[in-house]
């Protein structure tokens, strides 16, 4: 059985080389050299911590990417501890696999700027994804913050409605956070061409779901007419909505937070009127994005650090009003997916 | 006052002075804060606080024994999540919850096993398995930082429920407060609890039952925990596990010792953590009102409860003949 | 010899048993455990990890190391001194900013923004002390709040200056060299952190500094009463553990070029677990640097390596929590079983089979035949006198004893009825000798070899020998010193009995039967002592022979004289002239007639050399009987015997009767009287030598007539 | 003669307490200073004054003539007052050697060197420490040794010596002495608080006596005996009272044999011990310290645990038992008083009513799971009564109670678990001379109602008063029985040492 099979086999390539390969191979020199420079190449990529939502995407589009076109995709964890982050970065550059690629989803503006310019300087391309950095990488891809509050401040003011309070509170993440201060900036920038929105109040949520909600039942009771709440993140907006609820406001208070479209954390919440928008990455969009751009660097034999390309994904705000099947994607068909290879 | 008259400043212990603070904040708060002194706002307060509180129950019955749990905030989180997560995956709600309540009460027997039986300072143990049950349930058995609640599960509604326009969880952590002061004051293995921190080896050597009742102790904060997670996730819809990196456990510490509770055990009881719970409720909530950044709320706080300790180290004051060893 | 006995010699002579013991004995077996735990992770993540032992990638890897190792110095020390310091990262991260404010935003020079982290640290540390030291708060509460209040000013201070940090234009190229150079194949952190682990593990052990923190955690009543200033010196703890996180926090300033919201954040959690696996203990005491860098090269190799083998959120801390569980309690049940099992193997007795011998039983005819004639001997200081173990005689016919109290004592010629206490030395004065100048030289049982001019000043002479390098136990120091004597050109040469017990202990040094006896010599030109012989079962009295180009030493436990020859083809070499006597022999001396006098301490009795067979039955009567029930050498009857040159016994005297002198450990012939000392009795005897040269005296055989 | 040291009208108050009062007291150069009196009589603290350990509330201080006052130990030892605490001031976690130095180290110290010299120093006191011995792993008579051993070491003028003989054996204390008697040859003088009335009368040449604060009489040695001695202590005449002689027609005759004890072993410290216990009596055990009474009897109840194997067998009632814990030795009415009160027997933080209540909870003859109040003060009342315990105040903390008061407390809270067998170990040490006869009596209640009664001592008067029978241990074992009538303290101690 086994022999046969093995002749069948050898017969057929010998008929593909006999009779194909001459008629193409020399017309299209693409594959070859797309093989050629990606082959055996290593992409790494270094997030805050594997445990979220857009991470876990991030990685699963990359991963099928890369080892398609026959290269070593890892992840490293540092769990939200910089430091670890540093040295997991640190540890890459010096070690025996140096990546070719390093996407980094940087804490802050500064903290991994000096390990960035080391890694390129080893020859490693250095791809920022979702978080600005004080640095120009090869690339970033990734939200621009400031367009993305100025969609929320948007949703916002609609979600209010014209006969409204018009008054508008904020739960923002910290005041480190580049994410949080652009966001920041753009809501802001909204706001000043609505001058008759105020913002009546804005804490800090420390990205804490308990803290989030203690602080806006806080923000509730010192203002019970308030309309809309912009919570920085969904992954403390649960904390907002809450309070909400306890308030007996729901359905009054418009919630306006960004998201990575994971079904259950976005589209689920606001299919039951938790969330009234939610301003969502396009995960599957800004993964293709990493791609080609890994793919470009890859081939276009340059030196680390010559090109500084901005990708800004295309977002939007979505209510459940224009919520469609696939406004979301779904992590646990993801992991269904990749436990199925 | 004593016999002459005076007001006795020796009386005025950690717990006074946290008390006045809380008082003097309060009075200051309701004074000159609109909105302050509103019942929504007060209950908002206790609602604010009452999680902690819980947790800080727990420690406090812990720590009277002559002993710490760091590792409260993991089997928190990390109960509920693991719950969460196999509610899920569709396992049944009765057979998750007893996987559950079995897997806690294994880490708080285990806990106890360790301190009791080998010797080893609880200090040690528990931030071991603190580190251990985060670190597997979160790599073995959840797959993501955040679980949410089943839609329509019992843990959602709890969230919900209401009582004289008081949610549910300040009537929890009221009775958890008054059973565990029943059980402190009132019970043969309350009282118990407290010879064994005041002098384990008298309590020993008088036939007290030491051990078992180490264990029993780290079971009931561990059982504390599971509770104060479920609240948790009532609120929230969902339990997020990196509370397990904050600054929560410290806070729990925090509640119980700046109330008067000893670490070097035998003293203080479920007063002391209201005490502490308050303090630390009214401060936070004046601050929010007050919409201070929370960064400066950190700093506020933290001069404040410096202030408490100064204040009563310089009124009771420790010397090097009445110090007591390994009292950190 | 059954093979049953063999195998039991084998089992017991070639296996070390001994050992063990004395590796239980040292202070650094206290570190076995969590060195075990470093070398088992450094294996298991060596092995793993392609590359992870290649210098450029430890160059690389170790810089975070060397920042936290600071820290956890810093953290074992105040740990150390009863305390703990839960503000370390915020110290670090405080100290970060303070650097890289002054150096990107002040643009000043890298030394002013070193000067400025190490100012911020100082103060903090400074802070903690104060409250912790001076106004005795509760260590664990305040550095929580102060670690609070670091935090939130840290953060309050990066977020205001974030931005203008990353416009500056500074730069330096010693900034550079810090943060990523090399010196000598090491990065500068962990250069720094070597050194001042080096600094602060001698300090700590040797230097008054480190005593004092040493004592405050041990016991901080102790301390108070013993002098030491406390509150100063938890103070000082805490400034240190504020200095150590402020050069960690400038060195990731360096390495990192800026500072984040995530500096140093976690750091206090992961620098206590560090120590706390590294076994050093909560509440003072016990621990040292070494074991606080154990823990953290451990902690982070752990950390680092999971996250680099790619492993996802929770395995490293699943995995560190599994260590620190095992780690720690398996160290603290090691550390409460050490002295239980250090009790129990101990005393690790050998096999020795003693030759036959020869009776000494009255009317058994041999040459070592005891008889009655001591119990004729007058008695001096009866009932004064406890335990004169040797005797001598000074040119003025005065005598001199050493006695169980520590004191020599002089009997007053001629009728040796008035006594003094000639001078006090403490310990067993045991041998003694007459040197040129009249110096009474003594060993001092559990002392050394002092002498005692005729003023009556005390001077210690030797206390210690080299050191030889294949003992585990520090041989250097004398334990036993027993019996001297003194060479034509000065030098005195002594024994030790023992290496492994006390002088007190030495009846298990008996039952042990280890030849761990030596042959010293003391060099009065340079105040050097020397080795000369080791390996001895219990070596005991030692004379010089009359031409003082040989000396003759005793064996005790052997029963066995040997001659060692100081001169002539020989020089250096020791052999055998008397073998498998039938008693223990003990002080050597010479005698008139140009032969020898020595004392038998005991008598062998065949049961105890039949124990000598059985080491095991040895072994389990230790542990298993009280002392008083213990089989060992029989020291109630002995006597005095007399041997030539060649090692020919000439005569033997003894007290059958039992009540004046039943054992023997000394004896100096004096003007045609032996002067007999014993150990265990209560006065010295001084019996008429019949047909002895009336005129010969000690000093004058040793150092001639009277100048 | 120009005293060293002279303390003019010294009051010193604990809040408001006075501990001494109104004390002028001076001490010779080169002599030999007993200071005698009960516990609480303020022994301690006039010789804290001197040596700088705590502050005189009012009074003046002369040294050499000066007035001083020291404000550290430091101060003191810097101007040559060296002090030997009761409670052993040792590090327990550092060598010997360093603790001997402690407070007088050089910056930098070679360990080797200091070793050497550490054994040379205890050697020349001819006490037999091991220099690189952690003092954790010492007995309590080797670290007296070596805090005797730092006080001369610092060659200070003046020397205390609080209660120096109390853990040291006969041996060891004639070394002592020979020790005090050299210093006192050099000059050095020499404060010597004893308990041990014959000690002072031996060795001292003045002896001041102390009651309830104030200085009763200072008097050359020769002008005292015992009685006189007593008399002034207690301010009343006893003697004879506590301490006499048994006739054989008083003592009490064994009843039901109870406890059985063969072979027992626990590690080196007890070995093969065996020995009964018998009802109606009181059995007394003489050992020295170290001897391995205490762990016998802590076996029996249940407190320690004896070797798995070869560990002998204990029969209750011809019953073996074997307890792994106190509680069942409890359950079974064994009960044991310990003699370290403060470490192993009170509840300090705790009034006297919940020490006892502890007692009957933990004996777990009530069911109930409730806690009664009431039935708390009712024992408390009715116990505090029977034991005569005096405490300023109902809410009194144990911790401020006297010696004796807190005695009787650790001896009610054992007495309310109502046992059938009691032991008690050392029940008078560190309990003052009026207390020590009521505890005597409640002791010999005991024995009267028909319990078994064991009292362990190291106190030979003690023993030979209280006992029916005489235990005496020693190496772990108990080697000889006495009848109190025929049993002298020489035969009893040569049993004890030999």
């Amino acid at each position: 059985m086994r022999l046969l099979r093995a002749l069948i086999a050898a017969a057929t390539a010998l008929a593909v080389t006999a009779f194909a390969a001459p008629s193409f191979a020399a017309d299209d020199p693409g594959p070859a050299a797309y093989a050629k420079a990606l082959n055996g190449k290593r992409v790494m990529l270094v997030p805050l911590a594997m445990g979220f939502d857009l991470a876990q995407g991030w990685a699963h589009y990359l991963k099928k990417e890369v080892e398609a076109w026959g290269g070593t995709f890892e992840t490293r964890d540092p769990n939200w501890v910089v430091d670890a982050g540093a040295q997991a970065i640190t540890d890459a550059i010096a070690s025996d696999t140096r990546p070719d690629v390093l996407i980094i989803h940087a804490p802050d503006l500064n903290s991994y700027s000096k390990l960035m310019k080391k890694a390129q300087a080893a020859g490693t391309y250095v791809l920022l994804v979702d978080n600005p950095a004080n640095f120009p990488a090869d690339a970033f891809v990734g939200s621009d913050w400031d367009k993305l509050g100025q969609l929320e401040a948007e949703a916002a003011i609609k979600g209010c409605g014209e006969n409204s309070s018009k008054k508008i509170g904020l739960v923002q993440g910290d005041q480190a956070n580049s994410s949080s201060l652009y966001q920041y900036a753009g809501i802001m920038k909204v706001l000043e061409k609505h001058p008759d929105f105020q913002v009546v109040a804005k804490p800090d949520s420390n990205w804490d779901a308990t803290t989030s909600r203690n602080v806006t039942t806080t923000m509730l009771q010192q203002h019970p007419d308030i309309c809309s709440i912009i919570d920085f993140w969904d992954g403390d907006a649960t904390g907002a909505s809450a309070a909400i609820r306890d308030a007996k406001l729901d359905g009054k208070v418009f919630l306006v937070t960004t998201g990575g479209g994971e079904k259950a954390a976005d589209c689920d919440k606001l299919n039951d009127g938790t969330y009234g928008a939610v301003v969502m990455t396009d995960l599957a969009r800004q993964s293709g994005d990493m791609n080609a751009i890994i793919k470009f660097l890859l081939q276009s034999g340059q030196p680390a650090g010559t090109s500084h390309t901005y990708i800004y994904t295309l977002e939007k705000a979505t209510t459940k009003a224009d919520l469609k099947p696939d406004s979301c994607w779904d992590l646990k068909a993801l992991q269904a997916e990749a436990a199925a290879k | 006052m004593n016999a002459t008259g005076r007001p006795n400043w020796r009386r005025l212990n950690q717990e006074g002075i946290v008390f006045a603070i809380a008082i003097l904040l309060f009075a200051a708060a309701a004074l000159g804060l609109p909105g302050f002194l509103t019942a929504d706002n007060l209950v908002a307060i206790v609602r604010s606080v009452s999680v902690l509180g819980i947790l800080a129950l727990g420690m406090a019955v812990v720590i009277i024994g002559r002993g710490i749990d760091l590792s409260a905030v993991a089997i928190m989180a990390m109960s509920v999540a693991w719950y969460l997560q196999l509610l899920n995956t569709g396992t049944s709600d009765g057979l998750a919850f007893a996987y559950v309540i079995a897997g806690v009460l294994a880490i708080g027997l285990l806990n106890g096993f360790l301190v009791a039986y080998a010797d080893v300072p609880a200090i040690f143990v528990t931030l071991a398995t603190g580190s251990f049950v985060f670190g597997y349930v979160r790599s073995q058995l959840i797959t993501q930082d955040a679980v949410p609640v089943p839609q329509g599960h019992w843990v959602e509604l709890l969230g919900g429920v209401r009582f004289l326009d008081i949610p549910i969880e300040v009537f929890v952590f009221a009775g958890l407060a008054f059973l565990v002061f029943l059980f402190l004051r009132y019970t043969k293995w309350g009282r118990f609890i407290y010879f064994a921190g005041d002098n384990p080896v008298a309590a020993r050597n008088i036939g007290i039952p030491v051990r078992p009742m180490l264990v029993l102790r780290y079971a009931l904060s561990a059982v504390v925990a599971l509770i104060a997670g479920l609240l948790t996730a009532a609120s929230l819809h969902s339990i997020n596990t990196r509370v397990v990196n904050s600054t929560l456990l410290y806070d729990i510490v925090l509640v119980a010792v700046i109330g008067g509770i000893g670490l070097s055990g035998g003293r203080g009881g479920v007063r002391n953590v209201l005490v502490g719970a308050a303090l630390i409720g009214i401060l936070l909530n004046a601050m929010t009102i007050i919409d201070i950044p929370l960064l400066y709320q950190n700093l506020i706080k933290a001069a404040i409860l410096l202030g408490a300790i100064i204040v009563d180290g310089i009124i009771n004051p420790r010397d090097e003949q009445t110090a007591q060893q390994g009292d950190i | 010899m059954t093979f049953r006995e063999r195998l039991q010699a084998w089992r017991y002579n070639l296996v070390p048993d001994h050992l063990v013991g004395e590796i239980l004995t040292k202070r650094w077996t206290d570190n076995a455990i969590p060195f075990l735990a470093l070398v088992a992770t450094l294996g298991v993540f060596g092995s793993i990890i392609p590359g992870f032992f290649k210098l450029t990638s430890l160059q690389e890897s170790t810089r975070q190391l060397g920042e936290f190792s600071l820290v956890v110095i810093g953290m074992t020390v105040v740990m150390l001194g009863g305390g703990i310091d839960l503000s370390v990262g915020s110290i670090f991260a405080l100290s970060c900013f303070s650097a890289v404010y002054v150096f990107f935003i002040l643009e000043q020079s890298i030394w002013l923004a070193l000067a400025a982290a190490l100012a911020t640290g100082l103060v903090f540390g400074a802070i903690n002390g104060y409250l912790v030291g001076y106004l005795r708060l509760r260590a664990f509460l305040t550095t929580l709040v102060t670690f609070i209040f670091g935090r939130a000013l840290f953060d309050i201070l990066v977020s205001s200056y974030a931005a203008d940090i990353q416009l500056s234009q500074a730069s330096s190229e010693v900034l550079d060299f810090i943060g990523d150079g090399t010196f000598w194949g090491l990065s500068v952190s962990v250069w720094l952190a070597t050194i001042l682990a080096i600094v602060t593990h001698i300090a700590l052990t040797r230097s008054r500094l480190g005593w004092h923190v040493l004592a405050v955690g041990g016991s901080r009543r102790s301390a108070h009463n013993a002098g030491i200033r406390v509150r100063r010196t938890v103070f000082m703890t805490y400034v240190f553990s504020g200095f150590c996180s402020s050069i960690g926090g400038f060195l990731i300033a360096c390495r990192l070029s800026g500072a984040g919201p995530g500096t140093g954040l976690n750091l206090e959690i992961m620098a206590l677990t560090a120590a706390v696996v590294g076994g050093v203990s909560l509440g003072g005491g016990r621990g040292s640097v070494v074991k606080g860098l154990m823990g953290a090269i451990i902690v982070l190799t752990m950390t680092n390596g999971l996250i680099r083998l790619g492993y996802g959120t929770g395995t490293n801390q699943m995995v560190l929590g599994i260590l620190l569980a095992v780690a720690v309690t398996i160290d603290i049940r090691w550390l409460k079983n050490r002295h239980k099992v250090l009790n129990e193997v101990y005393v690790a007795p050998v096999y020795l089979k003693m030759g036959e011998t020869q009776s000494a039983a009255p009317g058994s005819g041999t040459s070592y035949e005891l008889d009655n004639r001591l119990s004729a001997a007058d008695h001096i200081g009866l009932g004064e006198l406890e335990g004169p173990e040797d005797v001598i005689l000074d040119r003025d016919d005065h005598l001199y004893c050493g006695t169980r109290h520590g004191e020599i004592v002089r009997f007053f010629a001629p009728d040796y009825v008035k006594s003094e206490v000639f001078a006090h030395i403490g310990g067993f004065p045991l041998g003694l000798a007459f040197d040129k100048e009249g110096n009474l030289i003594s060993c001092v049982g559990a002392m050394g070899l002092y002498s005692v001019s005729p003023e009556r000043e005390v001077k210690r002479l030797s206390a210690e020998t080299s050191r030889s390098w294949t003992s585990i136990v520090d041989d250097a120091r004398l334990r036993d010193p027993n019996d001297c004597d003194i060479a034509p050109d000065g030098r005195i040469y002594f024994t030790d009995s023992t290496k492994r017990y006390d002088a007190h202990d030495w009846a298990l040094d008996s039952i042990e039967n280890r030849a761990t006896g030596r042959l010293l010599v003391y060099d009065p030109k340079d105040g050097s002592t020397k080795t000369l012989l080791d390996g001895y079962r219990y070596t005991n009295g030692v004379c010089m022979a009359h031409d003082g180009k040989s000396l003759f030493f005793a064996e005790s436990w052997a029963c066995r004289v040997h001659r060692y020859w100081l001169e002539g083809p020989r020089a250096g070499r020791a052999e055998c002239v008397i073998r498998d006597m039938p008693g223990y022999p003990d002080n050597i001396n010479r005698a008139s007639d140009g032969n020898y006098w020595m004392a038998w301490l005991g008598m062998r009795t065949p049961s105890f050399d039949l124990s000598l067979r059985h080491p095991d039955m040895r072994k389990r009567m230790t542990r298993r009987l009280p002392q008083d029930e213990w089989l060992f050498p029989n020291i109630n009857t002995g006597g005095v015997v007399k041997f030539n040159e060649k090692g020919g016994i000439v005569e033997t005297l003894g007290d059958l009767s039992g009540n004046a002198h039943p054992m023997v450990t000394s004896m100096r012939e004096h003007k045609g009287y032996l002067f007999v000392g014993g150990i265990l009795n209560n006065r010295i005897g001084r019996y008429k030598i019949a047909g002895a040269d009336p005129n010969w005296t000690g000093p004058t055989s040793y150092w001639g007539a009277k100048p | 003669m120009e005293p060293i040291v002279r303390l003019e009208n010294v009051t010193k108050t604990y809040r408001g307490v006075p501990a001494v009062k109104n004390v002028t007291f001076d001490l010779r150069k080169g002599e030999i200073h007993a200071l005698l009196g009960e516990n609480g009589a303020g022994k301690s603290t006039l010789t804290k004054i001197i040596a700088g350990v705590v502050d005189a509330s009012s009074g003046k201080m002369f040294h050499k003539g000066v007035e001083t006052a020291y404000a550290s130990p430091h101060a003191a030892l810097e101007a040559g007052i060296a002090m030997v605490f009761q409670e052993t001031s040792l590090v327990p976690s550092m060598t010997v050697a360093q603790n001997l130095y402690l407070g007088t180290e050089k910056f930098l110290n070679r360990l080797r060197g200091t070793y050497i010299s550490a054994q040379q120093f205890l050697q020349s006191l001819n006490f037999p420490v091991d220099p690189s011995a952690m003092v954790a792993t010492l007995g309590a008579a080797k670290r007296q040794m070596v805090e005797i051993a730092r006080a001369v070491h610092h060659n200070a003028e003046i020397i205390i010596f609080d209660e120096p003989t109390a853990t040291l054996t006969p041996e060891e204390k004639r070394h002592f002495f020979a020790l005090i008697r050299r210093l006192k040859a050099r000059g050095v003088s020499i404060v010597f608080i004893s308990h041990a009335l014959e000690e002072a009368l031996m060795i001292a040449d003045r002896i001041t006596i102390l009651r309830d604060g104030e200085l009763v009489i200072t008097d050359e040695t020769s002008a005292f005996d015992r009685d006189r001695i007593v008399a002034a202590m207690v301010g009343r005449s006893l003697s004879g009272q506590i301490y006499r002689q048994r006739d054989e027609a008083k003592l009490r005759k064994a009843g039901k044999k109870v406890l059985s004890v063969q072979d027992i072993s626990m590690s080196n410290i007890v070995r093969n011990n065996s020995f009964s216990i018998f009802e109606g009596q009181i059995t007394g055990v003489f050992g020295l310290i170290g001897s391995g009474r205490t762990e016998t009897f802590k076996i029996v109840s249940g407190i320690y645990k004896r070797d798995f194997l070869r560990g002998g067998a204990i029969e209750l009632d011809d019953k073996p038992v074997r307890y792994l814990v106190p509680s069942e030795a409890v359950a079974d009415g064994i009960v044991y008083v310990t003699e370290d009160r403060k470490s192993e027997g009170i509840f300090e933080t705790m009034g006297i009513a919940e020490n006892l209540f502890g007692g009957l909870l933990a004996a777990g003859r009530e069911k109930a799971w409730v806690i009664n109040q009431q039935e708390m003060r009712q024992l408390s009342a009715e116990w505090t009564k029977t034991l005569n315990i005096k405490a300023i105040n109902d809410n009194a903390r144990v911790v401020e109670l006297s010696g004796g008061n807190q005695q009787k407390v650790v001896i009610g809270k054992g007495l309310v678990q109502q046992p059938r067998i009691v032991i008690f170990d050392e029940p008078t040490r560190g309990v003052d001379v009026g207390a020590i006869a009521e505890i005597h009596q409640i002791i010999n209640r005991l024995a009267d109602d028909g319990l078994a009664v064991v009292v362990i001592s190291s106190y030979l008067p003690e023993i030979m008063n209280l006992s029916d029978r005489i235990l005496v241990c020693r190496q772990g074992r108990i080697v000889e029985e006495f009848s109190p009538a025929e049993a002298t303290e020489e035969k009893i101690m040569y049993a004890a040492v030999h």
